[in-house]
């Protein structure tokens, strides 16, 4: 109980100032049929044993360091220390929605940073402050199309990742907007182009890039075919990949989202990330969250602030585009300043070992008997392989030999059991490729018999 | 003399301080046999100019962002009295723990096995949430409160949808509601009705009577409500929704006044959404990230997101601890004598389905359990009685100043009113707030609820000392009396921070979002 | 080399404005003969590598957490979070020393703190600012009596930690100072009162306590002895006791040195940890190193500086009290930090866990046959005790039941092979203890054969 | 209106703040069966008072240190140009690693197996700093640069014991030399000579010649020199130094600018300490801990403080790798292919003794090793020259407005003097530098070395941006025109720090050393 600040005579001259005779007297007004006494949790503890326990708790999960290659919409990539560092300092952590713009310029400025560079890497002109997940953000995405466009169909490509569809779907059984799916093409991978029957009465298509097997999508025919019907397109754009692809703006998306979490943001059993969105300037107006703007302080210094606040809920309330509040401030001020560190170059470079190593490392397997490439469209850092055995046996017999080597697909459709989805990034040594490759070859050559776990 | 102590604090963007070629962080190169990029991703769009990311030094980087701290405030440089927000203390050795690399490198698809010790923790901290809400069962994926009740509201619908509910469309909030709750009803397809609170503050049963239908799907409260104040009938409340067969949706912003004192499943609640980042006191960090868990009734279980964390027994076999008012299962089980196994559960039929990618900010999670476990039952209940205790205090102390529109018993806050101060000086509410923050001191939440005229909605937390309460009535009571003999001081306030009031017409009117290299 | 943060096109344009042709004309001041062109030492390498490797290097160490029992002048005391993350901020730890105040007021208040604290648990009136630890500390004070009462004789009982008395002796072959130890009685373990023959020319009597072996000196026939023969009496405190046992203020000593260790500062090997100094009024002048003053601003607001520098050598120069410059600031602050946690209340806690449980596990083992206390003076956290084998052997045999017993004292004197000193902390858990007992009943009953290490 | 951004930003005391009855910490209770502890402690003094430790609880004390924090100037707020200090960046990353429990919690009389991985980044660290300073063998035993002065001093003085040197009683300083050479030189038992420098600022042949004599036991030298010059003749120094019979002691605390330029080794010196807190980027602490490993020649090696890390085959045989003009040793062996085991060597019995407890700042020598990994050979070079650039820029760009009393190129540093504006307007070098204060930049150095008057003695450093040179020059450049133009804002400043000017002699008139109760 070390936070808690009174003594028993600081609480004694406190109630005999509010004139309360005792602690109990201060919850009268609680009807006396619902008061209980205590709770049934176990008693406080000193922050040595705290943290032991915290810490055994830790100890008892198995992590694989560089021996990971598991992705899938959350990757391994080196955070540097300075990012840890800075997002740790308590002027960030404890401060609340920066409210009070006066003693909040720190906040401010680094969302208002964060917007920036949002809009740079997505290349559309308005980002907001965050979202709460690259998942959630696209439901997002797909609500502002609806509002937009007046029009409720969302046609959410096959290619988007499971989960993020599942979310879609979730949060379009409120307002009850159909959602369907737009298949890809099984050779390349890609999403096929819908035809204009299809896309009556769309408000939106939701497509991801790289997509969830990471075949990179070709958006400008997409984008083209929106537009034609009158929809929009949101993409949701995997980060790691925005110094060498191009951008969601470039080639005619609508809206971008997704998750910063390649930047700043370690794996950690999946969150907290930090969603983001980005539109072009005609739908600012319908943007869901937070907004920090540029403006001059009352003796004309450049500043920041909270602005076009009549979208949000503690305004607009029933009406308002959204109803977030909170986002993942914090989480992304980690990319922010990941992404400041790297800069374009770094950036491009960090893609660009991403990319050959994965290369490589497709090549090396995709040369083993019986191994094939799931689709022939382009790839960044991750792949499908399909296997000649279950893709979760070949992962556990992987995992005894040291190497944790992708998601096994068919967690997520039966149909893709034989499918194992590849990452990798820059923590993957040359070295682990190699052990990857080696271990592959002997697990294959000894097949295995059951699952042990999902 | 130009000397300024402002004007030197501010701070460049990034962006303006840029320059061409400077980098901070290297990354290794590929090292393995490669074909050049462009042939590697044939078939695919390029990127045709880089983005303008910054160009700095990791030094450089270091300098900007801990000068841009300095211009924060945060409850770790003073008191951060927002009303509603529960800004409490966050103890340092919870971002310490959840730093393990045992838990940062977890990634979400690892196998069960590889977990244990992630699922673990967030089983024990479904069951702490559950004993201290006196709930069924809960979701750990949402991501902050409203996200929470998103998640509640999708969960009634599904439950009317599947108990001939369909027609019920309306959800009704009291006027004193918080935002989210209207904007989550809309989000989620309803229509909204506002119940005029009572003189007194609280929902009027007459009101409540006359607007329930068979129309209503549910009722969105929160208890104490965000005056601060205890719902007396709550009891009566619930039960004449339930009558009318709608539900009732518990916004848990405000259970920091009630932990050990009284439980919403006893209110007849049947979804409560918990802030970690409020109550739990996680660190808020300038917008998040929180977490919003949901608990729920037994009879809404079936309808929670997938995948659940479930303990089983050696044999496989799912155990649950339960402590719900419907005795909805067993009740406690003994403490894993046995090694029990913690595993991901997605065979939930009826679920309305996942509302995030993986399980939840699971950072935040293991900095609330850890928290828990720090302070205990009796540290919970005793933080809920100083909250409580502070709060009455400051109430006490200030209302021979400022109005008090309910001067009476209230919980973990209250709203005071500078209407009085308007009235005889044209000191606003605004000025107030502005002129605190020349003191070291964050302002209340101002102007909600929106019940109360220049509401100054005050809540201490607990962990603010009775020096600082009492520093904070001194702060107040000087700011009256500057509104009588120098209001210009106040409206002119504040004058000690990095900035003075900006202004918000401008920022609005022609919105600039984002960095221009022509506007450095 | 990410720390650099020059462009080539920046070093161009400084080389230009400087009149430079090349970096290389800047070094002609050197010698041709002297100029090398390059460092004999691998690349530099990105921070993800660095740090893989050094992390792999901590991994390599092997530690005990709670089954550690070695202490003997470092002790194994949980930290409490706050510690690290106040001390770790970037505000203390990238300042240098408080040269200019009016931008040093973090620096200086917490260094005034730290001598009130200091002052508080040494019973003293004056303590300087930190030196570089508890050894050279004793040195120093050895120092200061020398010059304080124009003598040169050190007196110093074999109860100091054998390696503090090391370093008296090499600090006093400088000025030539003659050392002499000063024996313990065998029996209570205390260290014998010198005669006034023994005492004649003596300038100092160093001595500790609790001293080396764990017991508890009485003091004051020490101070008594040593102030008739116009010696000073210089003791060398854990402050771990300081809590509990009294002050070397209240028995008489003139000077009080040891080691902040116990508190905010973990074992990490040795170091960095900071030695502190306190003493009566009378010897303020000659006090070493840096002393922090209150005062007031030109505005009249109560601030702090640097003071009584005439001591130190920036200004007296080749006359200065030391040599001593930077000393040990940060581990200083996170000492004040642990104990203002702590408060007196905490301190005497914090001691009385420790004392009963070393007084538990002292019964528990001296009741296993063959071992037997190596004294019966009294003990506080710590205790010698006798073995019927080689204490390095047992010491080996307990590693490998999972518990590290203490130090086996032969490394410092083969004389005391048999002994074991053993230290009980707070961190050791009651089911720690039982498990020593357990695991030392077990050694004794199957001895082993040679040591593998010392 | 009384406003003022100073005030509010001071922080009471600790003991200021203490109530009695509050806490922070707890702490767990014995657990097992024991006497009362006046029984346990029979026969020993206890404590009649308890220590007026602060009472306070965790929320206050953090509060507390973060308030005081932010009455801090440091390097990452700010250019920190404190000649002969080094202020760099200290690098994240080094704090981090760090902090690995594998480190902290390694006691330091655990056995050397359990021991390997400290003891083979001490012995890699050795390695290295041999390499930059090419000497023979090196000790990571002292605490900070002074430390190693002593035990440099202290080898000398056994070295001459040894070799018919007992009656050396002098040793030679130059006249520009820091403080702690004096001050090392005296209590190491010798008397001290002060050399007067040459007009060109460097130590002239001459003058040394004729102090040079039979009693001379060795002349200590810092290379560049505090004016930031190199000593051309270094080698004749060296030279001559060695004809007399007595050694050559480098300060290695400028070293910083000749990293892969020049080495110590081949300049002939004997001993030779480094401050790992300046050149090797580990943080400052606002007054340590730093680290001052001392290298040395052949001859001296025997002296060396014990023990030394060690390296050995996997057969025992003691291994070393050296890289020292004398060719003390074989030279680099391969690199660990047989897993080579650390250990330490107590086994010198001509070793000084030791000259602290355990084996030196161990955390601070870890810290300087995650530096010399991440910049490598290359990167250590590129900082020297970087530094020298930084130096020269800023000496150019400096010139017309200040007076550099040695103008021509320097090394990392240089001196600048404020005479001009002293004799012109009454400002003095003090005064330029707390109005420097106010535009968030730390001062130079000044009034050192004693031998320029009104010295302001500047080091960059290489972590500091040509952007931030510029704007520290127009910050010199605005202060010389204030000082002419309104002489009283200089010899008035700082202004916007959080304390104007203290009154530095009350403090040394009747020292308050430590809070009193009734000073509150
Ligand atoms: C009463 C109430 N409900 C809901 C919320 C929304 O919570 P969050 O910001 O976590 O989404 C808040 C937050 O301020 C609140 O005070
Ligand atoms: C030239 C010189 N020598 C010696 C020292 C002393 O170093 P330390 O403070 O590490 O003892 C310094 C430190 O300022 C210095 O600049």
């Amino acid at each position: 109980m070390s936070y808690l600040v009174h003594t028993d005579a600081d609480r004694a001259l406190m109630l005999r100032r509010i004139g309360a005779a005792s602690v109990d007297d201060l919850f009268t007004p609680i009807p006396r049929e619902l008061r209980t006494t205590a709770l049934d949790l176990p008693p406080g503890s000193p922050e040595s044993e705290v943290a032991a326990r915290v810490t055994s708790l830790a100890e008892r999960n198995r992590t694989w360091g560089s021996r990971s290659f598991l992705g899938a919409g959350c990757y391994h990539i080196y955070v540097p220390a300075a990012v840890r560092s800075l997002t740790g300092r308590s002027e960030f952590a404890t401060a609340y929605t920066p409210y009070q713009p006066e003693v909040s310029q720190g906040t401010l400025q680094h969302i208002f940073e964060f917007q920036t560079t949002i809009s740079e890497l997505t290349e559309l002109p308005v980002a907001n402050a965050s979202m709460y997940d690259g998942a959630s953000a696209l439901a997002e995405g797909a609500f502002l199309a609806a509002r937009h466009t007046s029009r409720d169909g969302i046609l959410v490509s096959a290619g988007v990742h499971p989960e993020a569809r599942e979310v879609v779907r979730t949060y379009a059984s409120g307002p009850g907007l159909p959602v369907a799916d737009l298949a890809l093409d099984p050779s390349s991978g890609r999403t096929l182009v819908p035809d204009a029957a299809r896309l009556e009465g769309a408000a939106a298509v939701l497509v991801q890039q790289p997509n969830f097997f990471g075949i990179i999508e070709d958006l400008e025919p997409l984008a083209e075919a929106a537009h034609a019907a009158g929809a929009l397109l949101v993409v949701s754009q995997n980060l790691l990949a925005a110094g060498l692809l191009a951008p969601p703006g470039q080639v005619g998306a609508d809206v971008a989202v997704g998750d910063v979490q390649p930047f700043g943001n370690p794996p950690n059993y999946g969150g907290p990330f930090a969603g983001f969105m980005a539109c072009a300037d005609s739908y600012v107006r319908q943007l869901p969250g937070r907004l920090v703007g540029e403006t001059l302080d009352a003796d004309g210094r450049r500043c920041f602030t909270l602005t076009m606040q009549a979208r949000e809920q503690h305004i607009r309330r029933a009406k308002a585009t959204s109803n977030i509040c909170s986002n993942q401030a914090l989480c992304a001020l980690a990319a922010t300043i990941h992404l400041a560190l790297l800069g374009p170059t770094g950036l491009r470079e960090l893609g660009a070992t991403c990319i050959a190593r994965a290369h490589y490392l497709h090549q090396r397997l995709t040369e083993l008997p019986g191994v094939s490439s799931a689709h022939d469209g382009p790839f960044f850092n991750e792949f499908a392989i399909r296997l000649p055995v279950d893709a979760a046996l070949f992962a556990e017999s992987l995992r005894e030999l040291g190497v944790d080597p992708g998601v096994p697909l068919g967690r997520f459709d039966p149909a893709w059991t034989p499918l194992l989805l590849v990452a990798v990034t820059e923590i993957n040594s040359p070295r682990d490729l190699d052990a990857y490759v080696d271990a592959a070859a002997d697990a294959l050559a000894h097949p295995k018999e059951a699952v042990h776990d999902r | 003399m130009t000397d300024d102590c402002r004007g030197s604090r501010l701070e460049p963007l990034t962006f303006d301080r840029s320059r061409p070629g400077h980098r901070g962080a290297t990354v290794p190169t590929a090292g393995v046999p490669a074909a050049p990029i462009a042939h590697l991703l044939a078939g695919a769009s390029l990127r045709t100019r880089p983005p303008a990311l910054p160009e700095l030094s990791e030094p450089e980087i270091v300098r900007h962002y801990t000068r841009l701290s300095h211009l924060n405030h945060s409850v770790d440089l003073g008191m951060y009295p927002l009303g509603s927000c529960t800004m409490k203390y966050n103890p340092k050795i919870n971002d310490e723990v959840a730093q393990a690399r045992g838990f940062t490198d977890l990634h979400p698809y690892q196998t069960e096995d590889d977990a244990q010790g992630t699922l673990e923790l967030m089983w024990e901290l479904e069951q702490a949430l559950l004993v201290v809400t006196g709930m069924c069962r809960a979701t750990l994926q949402p991501a902050a409160g409203a996200h929470g009740e998103l998640v509640g509201i999708l969960m009634i619908r599904a439950f009317h949808r599947d108990n001939g509910g369909a027609s019920r469309d309306t959800v009704i909030v009291p006027d004193s509601a918080h935002g989210t709750n209207l904007a989550t009803a809309t989000m989620a397809g309803y229509k909204v009705v506002e119940l005029k609170s009572s003189d007194r503050g609280l929902i009027d049963l007459d009101t409540l009577r006359s607007n329930l239908s068979e129309k209503t799907a549910a009722l969105m409260l929160t208890n104490p409500n965000t005056l601060g104040l205890f719902e007396e009938d709550i009891l009566e409340i619930t039960r004449l929704t339930h009558e009318a067969g709608a539900l009732v949706y518990y916004d848990g912003a405000n259970l920091n006044a009630i932990m050990g004192k009284a439980r919403p499943g006893d209110m007849g609640m049947d979804v409560v959404h918990m802030n970690l980042h409020k109550t739990f006191s996680t660190p808020h960090g300038g917008g998040g990230p929180g977490a919003g868990p949901l608990a729920v009734c037994a009879r809404l279980e079936p309808y929670l997101p997938a995948p659940l964390v479930s303990r089983r027994d050696p044999n496989e076999a799912p155990m649950r601890r339960a402590d719900c008012r419907e005795g909805c299962a067993s009740g406690p089980d003994d403490d894993g004598a046995c090694c029990p196994r913690f595993g991901l559960d997605y065979d939930r039929p009826a679920s309305i389905g996942r509302v995030r990618g993986f399980y939840g900010n699971v950072g935040v999670l293991e900095r609330a359990y850890a928290y828990i476990l720090s302070m205990g039952g009796d540290g919970l209940t005793q933080a809920s009685e100083d909250a409580v205790m502070n709060a009455n205090y400051l109430r006490t102390r200030l209302s021979g100043t400022y109005d008090i529109p309910h001067d009476r018993l209230c919980m973990h806050e209250f709203v005071a009113s500078a209407s009085r101060q308007k009235r005889d000086t044209g000191v606003a509410a605004r000025d107030v707030a502005k002129r605190i923050l020349d003191h070291g001191v964050h302002a209340p939440t101002i102007y909600f609820p929106l019940i109360v005229p220049e509401a100054l909605m005050i809540e201490p937390t607990e962990t603010e000392s009775l020096a600082g309460l009492d520093a904070f009535v001194d702060i107040l009571v000087a700011i009256d009396r500057e509104a009588h003999e120098s209001p210009e001081v106040v409206t002119g306030a504040p004058h000690t921070t990095p900035i003075r009031r900006p202004d918000e017409t401008r920022a609005a009117r022609d919105p600039m979002l984002r960095w221009r290299s022509d506007t450095g």
